[in-house]
C-alpha cells in the first residue's frame, strides 16, 4: 500500500495556519478513531448522542418502517410476476391477474 | 415475516443457485460477448464504452487535424425538456437513445436514422416528479446480448424514475418485463443507468434527499427474478459484509460498522443511494460504484461515521459480496455524494504494475485505488482551492478535516470548498491510456451552508440544511461565472497536465480518443474537442441546449461520428427547469447558475457529428424520400 | 354606450387624425426604412422578407451547384416545446426568435448568437391552452424601426396566444406596452404574426372554431392607441364597406352582404378570422389578407353566403377601408377558411403587365387577382385530385360546385378532395421572379364530414362535424403516407413546372433564392433544399423534429446562412403533442397523421446554415469562450 | 377582366360526369344568384331559414352578445392605458392603478 501523504501546496499552507487556530468548536478532524473505521467525534458543545437532546431528531419508528414495508412488499410482487414469467413465458405486471 | 434489517440481505439459495447456474451455462458467453462487442467500433454497448469505463475509443478519424472539420450529420429531438444525462448506445447497426421523464426510449437504424425503428413511451406515475431531488435525469440504457442457447431476445434495459426497471426486447421494444425496484411513495426513484454483468442486470437507487436507505439490486435478465440486493447502512449481511472484508486494509474498517457508527435506527433512513457509474473487473469479477450521503444534510441529527455511506465499494459480481470498501468522507458535512465516476486502469505507480480504480470524487479529492484489495494508491486534490481538507493520511485513509470549514447547527459555514454540488459531480470521465492521463469535468463552486433541523417523514424531502453557492476563488464571484474546469490528470504524479476553466461546467462528462482530441459538452451549450495532449480549444459547436450528458464515438460504414446529448438540466439547472428564482432554491443550485439561462434554454437531443457532416443523407440525398419522381409540366 | 354593431368598424376622429397625423411625419419615413433595410440581404424585417411576401432573397451564395455542402453552422432551442411556427427576423445584426406558447422572444446578436442578448418570457394565462385550436403555435414577430424624430425606440411586437399585444424595446427587450387584443374567455386567441405598416401594426384574430367574429386591428405602434379595427362579418361600417368597396368588381358583392348572408345574427359568432399572412403594397396603399371560414363547421346551421368570411381583402392601411374583397368560398361546408399566403407579383399575363396577388388557397384553389382593383385573373387547381368544385366562373368569380361533395346534416360526405385542412394550409409560400415560379407547399388530404348540431357557447368549441381523414388519391392510403406535395406553379399559364410528393406535407412553408436553390422544412423533420428549375433534390438535412415554420436567409459577415425552426406541431401535429389516439380527435388529424410519430418527436428550436457550416465560432473558436487561458502541469 | 375560364381536364370530365347525376339533393352548384355575392340556396330538403326548424341553432342572445361586449370593455381598458402611456410616457398594464 503506498502511503504517501500527498497534499499541494496551497492546502499544506491551509494546515499549517490552521494548526495554529485550532481548538474549541474547530477541534474534529477527523483522525481521533475509537476503533478503525469509527472516527467520528462530536463537536464541542455538541452531544454525542442526540436523542434528548436539543438536536433530537424524534425519529417515529413508524415512518422509520416504511421504506421496508414497502420494499417487502415490492419483492413479493415481483417474485410472483417472475414465477408466473418463468411458468408462461408471458410477463404479467399486474398481480391481481396471476 | 422476515425483520426490515434482514431483508435484502439475504439471498435466497435458489437465486444464488440460479446465478451460479446460469453462470456455468450462459451467463458467461453472454459476459464475454458483451466484451467482445465493446472492442467493435461500430458498437458502444454499455454506460462509458466497456467495462473499465474509461469511455476512451480506439477510433482516429477524428485527430487534432482535421475536427475542425467536425459538423452534424444529423440529429434527433427525444420529445422531451428536463435534462438529458447519459449518452445513446449503439450495437449491431441501432442506436438506443434514452431520455428524461417519462423515460422514453427510441431506437434508431443507423442505416436510416431520420426513421424511428420502435420507441418505448411508458406512462408514468406523475408524483414521480415530485420527488425528484435534482430535475427529471435519467442517466442511461444497457444492453444484454442473448446468448444462442436462450430463448431470451437481446434486450434493452430501461430505469424509470417512478422506480420500475424494465426489460425491452431490443429488436422490436417490446415489453419484455417490468419489476418494481424503487416506490416513489417513500421518495425512492431510479435515475441511473442500469449495468449489465453477465446475466444479471444491476440497478442502483435515488432519493438520499428523502432519506432513502440506499441499495442496489441485481436481477436475472431472463427471468426478472432479484439475485441479490444490497444496501449501503445496517446490518453486515443486508450490507454484503462478510469475513474477509477489508481483509488488506483493516483500518478502514470491517464488521458491525453500518449499525455501529449511526444512533439508533437512523441507519433505516441514512441514505447512501448509488445514481451514478459503475466499472467492472471480469477477471476479479469484482464490480466497482460507490455510494451516496448520509442522510440528513444536517450532520447534527446523526452523530457517527455514516458507514458505509459515501464509500468506494468492489462487489462480486454473482452474490453481491463486499470485497473491500473505502469511505472517502466518514460523517459527511456537505453532501459528498460520491456517487462519481470509476475508470479502471492499469497503470505503473512508484515503480509497480498495477491494477487501480480511479474515481474524481465530489469531496475534492480524486483517489486512486488498488482495485484488487483496495489499497489506497493516491488522493490529490482536484483543485488547490479545496479547503475542508488539509490531506489525506495515506496510511489511514483518513481525509483530516480542517474544522474550519465543517458544519453544525447553530452555525452558518461560510466560504466551504467545494460545495455541495462537489468539485465533481455526476460527470462521466474519460481517460486516455496511451496518453495517461485522465479528462476531468470538475466543478468550481463553494458555498455557505446552515443546517436547520426537521422529523423524517417517509416520501418527503430530508435534507436539512440552507444553501448559498458560488464560484470558486478562481471564478468570476460579481458575475456567477467561471464554475467550472476541465482538466487533464495524470495519476502516477498527480499532476494535471492541463486545466482550463468553463463558464459552468461541463457537468456531463468527457469522451477520449486515439485521435489526440478530447470532447466535452458544456452547461451552456457548447460541443467542445480540445487537443488531448495540450488542452487546446481546437472546435466547437453551439448546441440547441446547454449539455448535461457525456459524449459517445463509433464506427458506422468505415465513417467516425460522435454523439452527444443535449438538454440542460440536471442540478445546476433546476432554477432554469422549474423557473425559480429564490438563490437558496434548488438546493442553493439556482443561486449558482443563475446567468445559465441568458447561454441557454431547455432541450432535449441527440446531435451526431462527423468530418464534413457526412452521413447517410449526403451518401444519398434520396434515401427516406416519400418518392424520387418528379412530375414536370403537369397540374 | 355604443351598440354592439357599431364597435369597431368606428374610427373615431381624433384616432384618424393621429395616424394621418403619422404619416405626415414620422410614418412614412417609418415605412420608408422597412423598405430599404429589407433590400439589404443583411437583415430580414417582416415575415415574407419584404412587403410582397415572396419570401425571395436576392443572395447568391448558395447554388445549386454548392447547396451540397450546407451544414449547420450553429443552433437555439427556445426552450419550449409544440408546434414554431413562423420564421426569425433579423435586423442590424440582431435575430429576434419567436416561440410557442407561451410566446417567449429572444434576441440573438450574430456576432455571438451563443449568447442570448435577452429574453422576453411572459406569464401567461394557462386558460389560453384549452381555447387554441390548432396546438399552441406563433406565426412570427414584427419590427418598427424607429424613426429619428421619435423617442420611441426600434419595437419588436409579439402576439401572445392570450390575447395580448406587446410591443418591446428591440434593444433592450423591455415591454414598452401592452394591449388586450383578444379575450380567451370568449375564445379568442392570437396565433398570427403581426404586421407593421408605417407607424401602424396590424393585428389578425384567432378562434373561428369557437364562434370568435373575426377581426383585425390596427395599433399606433407609438401610442399603443387602436386607429382601426374592422370585422369579417356584420354592418358595412365595422366590415370596412365603403361606396366604393367592389367598384371594379361588382358580381363579387357590395354593401349589407355581411348581414344579409347570414340568418339573423349568426354573424356575430360567423368566424371570418385572420390568422395566415399579411402583404402590402405601398404604391397601393393596400393591405391584402384573407379571411377565414364562417362558424360553425355544420353548414346546416347557418344559411347563407356568409360574407365576408372566406374572403381576400385589400384594405387601405390608414383607416382599414376595403377597397375591393373577393369572397372565395361563399357558404363554406368544408373549413376551407382560406387565411393563407398572399404573394405580390408584377407579371405579364396574356400580354398585360399586370400587379398581382397570388393566393393558394384552401379550397384547393390558387388565385391570382389584380391587386390592383380586385379582377380576377387565374383560378387553376392546386391538384387535378380536387373534387368539390368543377371550376371557377371568371366571370362571376363563383366557384361552380359539385354538389356530390358538398355536406349537410343528415348525410356523411365521403372521399372529399381537399380535406378541411385544405390542399394548402398556413405554410408561408414564395415566388422566384427571375423563374416566375411559385413554390407552394401543398396538402394531399381528402375526408369524410357528417355534421352535428350543436349550441353556442362563448369560449367553447363550435364546429359541428365529425372528420375521418386520410391521403389525397396519389398517396398510400394504406400507409396514411403521401399526405403532401410540393410544386412549382407559373401563374401566366397556369402549369405547374415541377411537383413532387412528400409523406407529410411540407406544412410550413418554402424559400425561394436567386442562387437558384428553394428550401423547406417538412413535418417529418427533414429540411431540403431542391433545385428551383427542376425540383431535384440536392441536399436534406435531419432536423431534431418536424417543421412547420418556413425557412429564411440572411447575410452575416459576408456569409450567407439559411435558417429555419423545427418543432412538430400545429394541427397536423395535435395528435403527437398532445398524446392523442381517437383519429377523429384533434378535427380529424389524429387519424391522418397518425404515422408521423414514427419520423419524428416534439421539439423547439432554431438551425441555422451556412456552406460548410462557417460561423462565428469556426471563424474563432476562442469566441465566448469563459477563458483561454491553459494552466498546464498545476493542480 | 381576365375571363377565361380555367379548369383542368380531370375536372372538367368530373363536371360532366356530374352534369348527368345532379338533381335532387345535388343541385346546390352556387350559381343561382339572388344578387351579386349572394348565391347561397338551400339544398333541396333542407330549409331556407333554420330558426323553427329542426336545424335551429336555438341561439342564446346573451351568449352571442359576450364577444362585443367583451370588446369593448377591452377597448376602454386600452385606452385607459395609451392615454396615460401618452401623458407619463410610461406604460402602466393594470388599470386599477390609473
Ligand atoms: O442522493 C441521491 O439519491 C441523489 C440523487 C440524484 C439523482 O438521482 O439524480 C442526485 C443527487 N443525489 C445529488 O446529490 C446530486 O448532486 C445530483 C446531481 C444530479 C444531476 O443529475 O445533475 N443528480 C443528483
Ligand atoms: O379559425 C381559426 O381561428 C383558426 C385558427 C388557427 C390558428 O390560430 O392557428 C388555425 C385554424 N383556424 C385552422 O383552420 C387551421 O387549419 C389551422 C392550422 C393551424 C396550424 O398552425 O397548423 N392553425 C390553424
Ligand atoms: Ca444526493
Ligand atoms: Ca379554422
Amino acid at each position: 500500500m503506498t502511503t504517501i501523504l500527498r497534499i499541494t501546496g496551497a492546502a499544506l499552507a491551509g494546515a499549517l495556519a490552521l494548526a495554529v487556530t485550532a481548538g474549541g468548536a474547530l477541534a474534529y478532524d477527523g483522525t481521533n478513531c475509537k476503533a478503525p473505521g469509527n472516527c467520528w467525534e462530536p463537536k464541542p458543545g455538541y452531544p454525542e448522542k442526540v436523542a434528548g437532546s436539543k438536536y433530537d431528531p424524534k425519529h417515529d419508528p413508524k415512518e422509520l418502517a416504511k421504506q421496508g414495508d414497502s420494499m417487502k412488499e415490492m419483492e413479493a410482487r415481483n417474485a410472483k410476476r417472475s414465477e408466473n414469467f418463468k411458468k408462461t413465458g408471458t410477463w404479467v405486471y399486474d398481480v391481481s391477474k396471476l | 415475516m422476515r425483520r426490515l434489517h434482514s431483508i435484502g440481505g439475504y439471498v435466497s439459495a435458489s437465486c444464488v443457485a440460479l446465478a451460479l447456474g446460469g453462470l456455468l451455462t450462459g451467463a458467461a458467453n453472454a459476459n464475454d460477448r458483451l466484451i467482445e462487442m465493446a472492442k467493435n467500433p461500430e458498437n458502444y454497448v454499455m454506460p462509458g464504452l466497456d467495462y473499465t469505463a474509461d469511455n476512451y475509443s480506439e477510433m482516429d478519424q477524428i485527430t487534432a487535424e482535421n475536427v475542425k472539420d467536425l459538423r452534424v450529420a444529423w440529429t434527433f429531438s427525444t420529445g422531451l425538456l428536463n435534462g438529458h444525462e447519459g449518452t445513446p448506445l449503439v450495437v449491431d447497426g441501432v442506436m438506443y437513445v434514452n431520455s428524461s421523464f417519462p423515460n422514453n426510449v427510441y431506437a434508431l437504424d443507423l442505416k436510416n436514422p431520420g426513421k424511428i425503428k420502435w420507441q418505448y413511451k411508458p406512462k408514468q406515475d406523475p408524483a414521480a416528479r415530485a420527488v425528484a431531488c435534482c430535475d427529471l435525469v435519467n442517466r442511461g440504457l444497457a444492453y444484454w446480448p442473448s446468448d444462442d442457447a436462450s430463448k431470451t431476445p437481446n434486450l434493452i434495459f430501461s430505469n424509470q424514475l417512478d422506480g420500475h426497471v424494465v426489460a425491452l426486447n431490443a429488436e422490436t421494444g417490446e415489453m419484455y418485463w417490468k419489476v418494481e425496484n424503487a416506490d416513489i411513495k417513500v421518495g425512492s426513484t431510479l435515475t441511473v443507468a442500469p449495468y449489465v454483468v453477465k446475466d444479471l442486470v444491476i440497478i442502483g437507487s435515488s432519493g438520499a434527499e428523502l432519506g432513502v436507505r440506499g441499495v442496489t439490486t441485481a436481477y436475472n435478465v431472463k427471468t426478472a427474478e432479484m439475485v441479490w440486493r444490497r444496501f449501503a447502512t445496517g446490518p453486515d449481511d443486508e450490507i454484503g459484509i462478510g469475513d474477509d472484508f477489508n481483509k488488506a486494509n483493516p483500518q478502514y474498517g470491517q464488521k458491525g460498522l453500518g449499525l455501529a457508527t449511526w444512533e439508533d435506527d437512523a441507519w433505516k433512513i441514512g441514505g447512501g443511494t448509488n445514481w451514478g457509474w459503475y466499472a467492472y473487473d471480469p477477471s476479479l469479477d469484482l464490480i466497482y460504484y460507490a455510494r451516496a450521503t448520509p442522510r440528513p444534510w444536517n450532520e447534527t441529527m446523526r452523530p457517527g461515521d455514516n458507514k458505509w455511506t459515501m464509500t468506494i465499494m468492489a462487489r462480486n459480481a454473482d452474490d453481491g459480496m463486499l470485497k473491500w470498501g473505502y469511505q472517502k468522507t466518514p460523517h459527511d458535512e456537505w453532501d459528498y455524494a460520491g456517487v462519481n465516476v470509476m475508470m479502471l486502469s492499469d497503470q505503473k505507480i512508484d515503480g509497480k504494475d498495477l491494477k487501480l480504480v480511479t474515481h474524481p470524487d465530489r469531496n475534492g479529492i480524486i483517489y486512486t485505488l488498488n482495485r484488487v484489495n483496495g489499497d489506497l494508491v493516491r488522493a490529490d486534490f482536484l483543485d488547490d482551492t479545496v479547503n475542508v481538507w488539509t490531506h489525506v493520511d495515506m496510511k489511514t485513509g483518513i481525509p483530516v478535516r480542517n474544522p474550519e470549514y465543517g458544519t453544525r447547527m447553530e452555525h452558518k459555514g461560510k466560504d466551504i470548498c467545494p460545495s455541495a454540488m462537489g468539485y465533481h459531480d455526476q460527470a462521466h470521465d474519460s481517460y486516455d491510456p496511451e496518453r495517461g492521463l485522465f479528462y476531468l469535468a470538475i466543478n468550481h463552486i463553494c458555498m455557505d451552508w446552515e443546517p436547520f433541523m426537521l422529523p423524517y417523514r417517509a416520501g418527503q424531502f430530508f435534507v436539512g440544511a440552507t444553501l448559498s453557492m458560488y464560484p470558486g476563488p478562481k471564478g468570476d464571484r460579481a458575475n456567477y461565472l467561471g464554475l467550472g474546469q476541465v482538466k487533464a490528470y495524470s495519476a502516477p504524479d498527480g499532476k494535471y497536465k492541463w486545466s482550463v476553466m468553463e463558464r459552468f461546467a461541463a457537468w456531463g462528462g468527457t469522451l477520449a480518443t486515439k485521435g489526440g482530441v478530447m470532447f466535452y459538452p458544456t452547461l451552456d451549450g457548447y460541443f467542445k474537442a480540445r487537443n488531448s495532449d495540450t488542452g487546446e480549444l481546437l472546435w466547437k459547436f453551439k448546441m440547441p441546449s446547454g449539455g448535461i450528458g457525456y459524449p459517445m464515438t463509433y464506427e458506422h460504414n468505415g465513417t467516425q461520428y460522435v454523439a452527444v446529448y443535449y438538454g440542460v438540466g440536471g442540478w445546476p439547472g433546476v432554477g432554469l427547469v422549474f423557473d425559480l428564482q429564490d438563490p437558496t432554491a434548488g438546493l442553493g443550485a439556482v443561486g449558482a447558475f443563475r446567468n445559465l439561462q441568458n447561454w441557454t434554454q431547455q432541450g432535449g437531443g441527440l446531435l451526431v457529428f462527423s468530418l464534413d457532416g457526412k452521413g447517410p443523407y449526403s451518401e444519398d440525398v434520396n434515401l427516406d424520400e416519400y418518392s424520387n419522381e418528379i412530375v414536370t409540366d403537369g397540374t
